[in-house]
């Protein structure tokens, strides 16, 4: 095990898989020589060349296009988009084609091998274009995977896991953990499954679910609540698509309660298909409204960020209303 | 670090200079005139008599296919069709010059160059009657063709999304060392997506052995190329990406062949794409659900009747003494039978059981396709009569 | 009052808009001389002249790019995208722009003059392309209206609210009905309000919620609930984006079933949405649980199609469970 | 119905013919060399000496205003911050060439063009510290400035999305009898985006009196044109799109002014598109989040020193005797003077009321956000300290 921030254990994923399998290519804008804007990349080109490293023109469409030609070809295209706001000039060839690649043709061709990384997220004072959550889009295309990870550990099991998973997966790096988030990361080679959750923490009394940076923040709520005496049960997401609903339901049929935290505004946001779905299955054993701590129905603002954000704050009044409904 | 100079590498000058259309002249590749002789000084390709003849036979299949799907779509039998009359040599020509290796990205409109491949008319009527033996699984609408054994890639509706693919497919070719390229079909009209310029930049950027074709036949469903663009077609747009153009006479079989043949070479010995333009013109209506007199003559449609291509084509084979016309009159009247025969057949075979329709989007059905295909087989055995062509077949699980 | 289909009363809307100002524009494919693909915009271009009704070249991104700087100039531009699946290539120029224009500028610049017009949804046999309902893609961007009619006349008065209202409204035709649905319509100027749902039939057992053509279908579905004795209010959203949370939920507060019906796969569709609302708000007037019948979570088939789709006898079989819950 | 005929209208080969790269020569105009002095016979612009001094103190306030900036974002005082040096004649020659009436829409590098606009200093400064008095609301990073009294377009991060909204932009010009074009600033890497292609073919065919303006400054962050594109540069692409082209150099004020002058006059009397790439060098770094020594040689950045652009017009400038250097030297401490003093004065007002966080998404906020916003507020009122920017001032209602 070696101490690794977010970054570095992404970009050891990558050296492991490009090692592993010499079908394994990664491109995007500056990922190149440079390294990627962040760094994920960092290596890579001096490490494997040019042909399996490279930089592509300014272009999000066509980097997804040929990244879907390229994994229909069956090499395995591990894409990266700059920032999660600028995927959706890629809109189109994700849902209309990485997604729909092996139905539409019977199974005869697949996007299968694709992996899109993506930076997402806000907290870091980027204003309306260098803060967007936009899994909820993802969520509503059947044929994609969408993963998140929350620490070190899970960015490298997840991301080989994904590039190794025969379907397309957007798998997107919550950036303000990029260098905030250390933790210990083993050197070998390991995968940690898609489409399962991770109970964090076990609880009794509200479960509280989240993904990517906003697992922390329902921690730290959920320690103001424990000096409360409330116990609550913390679950990381991990999978967007396919998500665990049977983790969670056992959960909140445990706890009776549930309350679903993002960043994204809250209309259409992934909590509501959370929500509808427990609903339906642990209708008789809710004790109150599963409740949504998210984003405002607004685009990311800049000086009003903290109060934008569903903070722990938010999350704690939350429990609270939720315990004494 | 190599610097880069590029002002260094440029020329001045000390007036303001304009550059347009007129700056550059594109001229089109002909080697048939359009009653069928051959220009004297042409360039003639090297073209046996079997390939001409395949050329030949395939051009009059496709003639045979459109016209008799088009009836059964009037007929109802299918609920869409789109033919491709006049534009034969155009897709039958370029599919001729390759190797069966190379990988085929089509628009919709290709099938001459599916049928050159080897595509056999049970084939066609099973995706058309979206039938359980249809490579697809009934899911596409009629002609969105596609088999991974002929290398041609399934056709997708929304146009231009191919054009990056192609880039990506061969470079993956390049990669891994296949000695074969990709054909990339789009129409001028489709030339006008975003996807358009980012396929051929990256293409040219990223060295990739790919041949984008367009077939500038004149319209986008109602719309005129005049309404399109305002360059000199698509092939002056090659330029700016520093790609090798031919502007070549689409309705030219030898023509499209021989720019082909060369296109293929530069791309696989220079790893690099090639564009070629195809000057034709679409004589079919856009699709069986369009009606073009609401936009243009009779007149119009006449002078390239005039061209055909088919009949340019023949007229060359008769002059070189290769086709025997009591064999050629056999072979359509053989393949009309053919096609007919394969129609009924079709039309008769099921769809699929329920399962494909949650079977391939993902590798494997997740828990909540499996959920929702219980439910709802639960459902139709509730209903069988509403749901008459899956009801019978349900399997219990 | 005239009999007219929906694409008449669609026809009749923008002639009526286009005398009225004459800064209303409309283009996009084969919106010109030919009047679309579906003839929505027939003659307006022999009427109004070629600068104010015209052809673009093939690309939808441009076209809602083209339409924003159209709009931010004053203009009143109503876009045509020719079908709702292809409306994606434009996802970039809707979200990030569109969307945001008024927000990120303070309010000095905006788009609210934009319409944009798109046929939608299922049931015709066009397969994956001709046939999504992607309606809940544009309910999670905040900055974005989103309506569709259920007939003529909800057609005429719609539109024209729609292209006069100060934000930018993506108008959903459900093309199934186009010609389908027939019905008188005022030969006069008239507007129907944004943002409210229409109470088709009161009840009291259950409520019935759905939009555009699947009203139809919820209809006949609570026709043969009725012979079982069971009552049925039925609501037509007819606004996705801002919806009337709070018609559905006084309804729910009386009848304390609800069922919500919709064309598109299920996970992350705006059926969703409409459900964690519900529950949070009418959390201890539920008797069942908030029900979903919508599209299955793959591509939209073409020969499953009757069976993928979310018809009356699903419905019902829906009814039926939550009243015998 | 005109007809079409575009295959009757081109030229006819009868061997294969390949357009490529070196097809067309696309000269750059200049008019200074880098000493400054003119070529001999060069085509003047007609500039007087009131534009000349002004343009030449723009350039200067420009070069100013970078340095303390990015030296305020190293103290941390602003989060970001965006230089433009080697650009300033490209930004500031070209918006000298217009009418005040014209819409600017720029990227983000074209503080050159805004502040010859006359944004003043204090509104450079309230927009980077996103105050209340930020027109924007303090609601985009810094550097995306937007005035429409001084018709510039708030800037947006998405790359070349402005590209088809200024067609637009400019088609409503037109309709509405203006007599004013519009002038679209973007990247040669932005110029890889779809959104390019579209604009430029539809500004073309929808005859939009625009100018296309890409500074063609060799890199985008770390990647360099030459992995950006393989044509003749971005003017290259002009002829494509049958778009009348002018390259220029992009270092010369005058060279940059005088292709302006002349692309205004064709777009406005026209009604057509013209493309103009200003062949330049971004001597910053991309931004304040980059460090191009890793990916660039100092030789390289030393050769572009060598071609500053503000030197270069100052040569020209003396050698006019137009320059009062006592004068000159106050107004560089001066411009010090105002961007500190305005930067001290703007990092103490207060970010907007909570209020504004929920106004502008629509005309008026719908219920929903109403709704939201006073749950924040009762929220905030709980836990002041935790919002301390916004807790001290929120409206009871
Ligand atoms: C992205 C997208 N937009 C619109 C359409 C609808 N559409 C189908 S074919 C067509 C015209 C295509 O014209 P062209 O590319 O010239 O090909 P041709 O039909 O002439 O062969 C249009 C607009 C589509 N399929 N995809
Ligand atoms: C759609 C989109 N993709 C990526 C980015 C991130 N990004 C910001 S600036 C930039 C480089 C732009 O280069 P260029 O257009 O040449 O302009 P320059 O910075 O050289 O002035 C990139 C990739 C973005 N802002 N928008
Ligand atoms: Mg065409
Ligand atoms: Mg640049």
């Amino acid at each position: 095990m070696i101490k690794m921030n977010m970054l570095q254990a992404i970009n050891d994923a990558l050296v492991t898989a490009m090692n592993d399998d010499e079908k394994v290519m990664v491109f995007g804008e500056d990922v190149g020589h440079f390294g990627g804007v962040f760094r994920a990349t960092s290596n890579l080109q001096q490490k494997f060349g040019k042909g399996r490293c490279f930089n592509t023109p300014l272009t999000e469409q066509g980097i997804i296009g040929f990244a879907n030609g390229l994994a229909s070809q069956g090499s395995v295209p591990v894409a990266e988009i700059q920032f999660g706001d600028y995927i959706f000039p890629a809109f189109d060839q994700i849902i209309n084609e990485t997604a729909k690649f092996r139905y539409r043709s019977g199974g005869q061709f697949t996007c299968g091998t694709l992996t899109i990384r993506t930076p997402y997220g806000g907290g870091i004072a980027g204003g309306l274009y260098h803060s967007q959550s936009p899994e909820a889009f993802f969520a509503h295309i059947p044929g994609m995977k969408v993963v998140i990870p929350r620490n070190p550990y899970q960015a490298k099991g997840l991301l080989l896991a994904s590039i190794r998973d025969d379907n397309p997966v957007l798998f997107m790096e919550p950036k303000r953990l990029y260098r905030a988030s250390v933790g210990e990361v083993p050197e070998e080679d390991y995968e940690l499954p898609l489409g399962k959750a991770d109970v964090v923490k076990e609880g009794e009394h509200i479960t509280l679910l989240a993904w990517g940076a906003q697992v922390d923040v329902i921690e730290k709520a959920a320690e103001m609540a424990e000096k409360d005496g409330i116990s609550c049960e913390i679950i990381d997401l991990r999978s967007i698509l396919p998500w665990d609903a049977h983790t969670v339901s056992e959960s909140v049929k445990k706890t009776g309660r549930l309350i679903i935290n993002h960043e994204a505004p809250q209309t259409g946001g992934f909590a509501s298909e959370i929500s509808a779905t427990v609903q339906e299955r642990c209708f008789l054993y809710l004790e109150s409204p599963i409740t949504r701590v998210c984003g405002l129905d607004t685009p990311y603002p800049l000086a009003h960020e903290k109060e934008y954000m569903p903070d722990h704050l938010k999350t704690y009044e939350a429990i609270k209303r939720c315990v004494n409904y | 670090m190599k610097d880069r100079n590029h002002l260094f590498d440029v020329g001045i000058s000390h007036t303001v200079n304009i550059i347009d259309k007129g700056t550059v002249d594109i001229p089109m590749l002909q080697i048939l005139q359009p009653d069928g002789s051959a220009h004297s000084d042409a360039q003639m390709p090297d073209m046996s008599q079997e390939t001409a003849h395949k050329i030949f036979q395939t051009m009059h299949y496709i003639r045979v296919l459109d016209e008799r799907m088009v009836g059964a779509q009037r007929q109802g039998r299918i609920s869409f069709y789109l033919a491709c009359s006049g534009e034969e040599a155009s897709t039958v020509g370029s599919a001729a010059a390759l190797s069966e290796h190379d990988m085929i990205m089509s628009q919709y409109r290709e099938q001459g160059a599916l049928a050159y491949r080897g595509y056999r008319t049970e084939q066609f009527m099973n995706q058309m009657f979206s039938n359980k033996l249809d490579p697809n699984k009934g899911r596409q609408m009629p002609i969105h063709y596609g088999d991974k054994a002929l290398n041609f890639m399934t056709i997708s509706s929304p146009l231009a999304t191919q054009i990056p693919q192609a880039a990506g497919y061969a470079y993956g070719q390049k990669m891994a060392g296949n000695q074969a390229i990709t054909i990339c079909y789009f129409g001028e009209g489709a030339a006008s997506e975003g996807d358009f310029h980012a396929g051929l930049n990256m293409a040219a950027v990223l060295s990739c052995p790919v041949i984008f074709f367009c077939r500038n036949n004149g319209y986008a469903i109602s719309t005129p190329s005049s309404e399109q663009f305002c360059g000199d077609g698509i092939a002056a747009r090659g330029l700016g990406y520093g790609i090798k153009t031919i502007r070549v006479d689409g309705n030219d079989v030898l023509a499209v062949y021989l720019a082909t043949q060369k296109a293929r070479e530069i791309a696989l010995t220079e790893n690099c794409p090639v564009l070629i333009e195809a000057m034709t013109y679409r004589l079919a209506a856009h699709s069986t659900s369009d009606d073009p007199t609401g936009y243009r003559s009779k007149e119009e449609e006449q002078k390239w009747r005039e061209k055909d291509p088919v009949q340019r084509f023949e007229n060359w084979m008769k002059s070189k003494g290769w086709i025997n016309e009591e064999q050629h009159k056999q072979f359509i009247e053989q393949t009309r039978q053919e096609v007919l025969a394969a129609m009924k057949k079709a039309e008769q075979v099921d769809i699929c059981e329920i399962d494909d329709l949650v079977n391939d989007v993902y590798d494997m059905p997740p828990w909540h396709l499996q959920e929702q295909l219980s439910q709802l087989k639960k459902h139709i055995r509730l209903y069988p009569d509403a749901y008459p062509k899956t009801a019978g077949r349900i399997r219990h699980d």
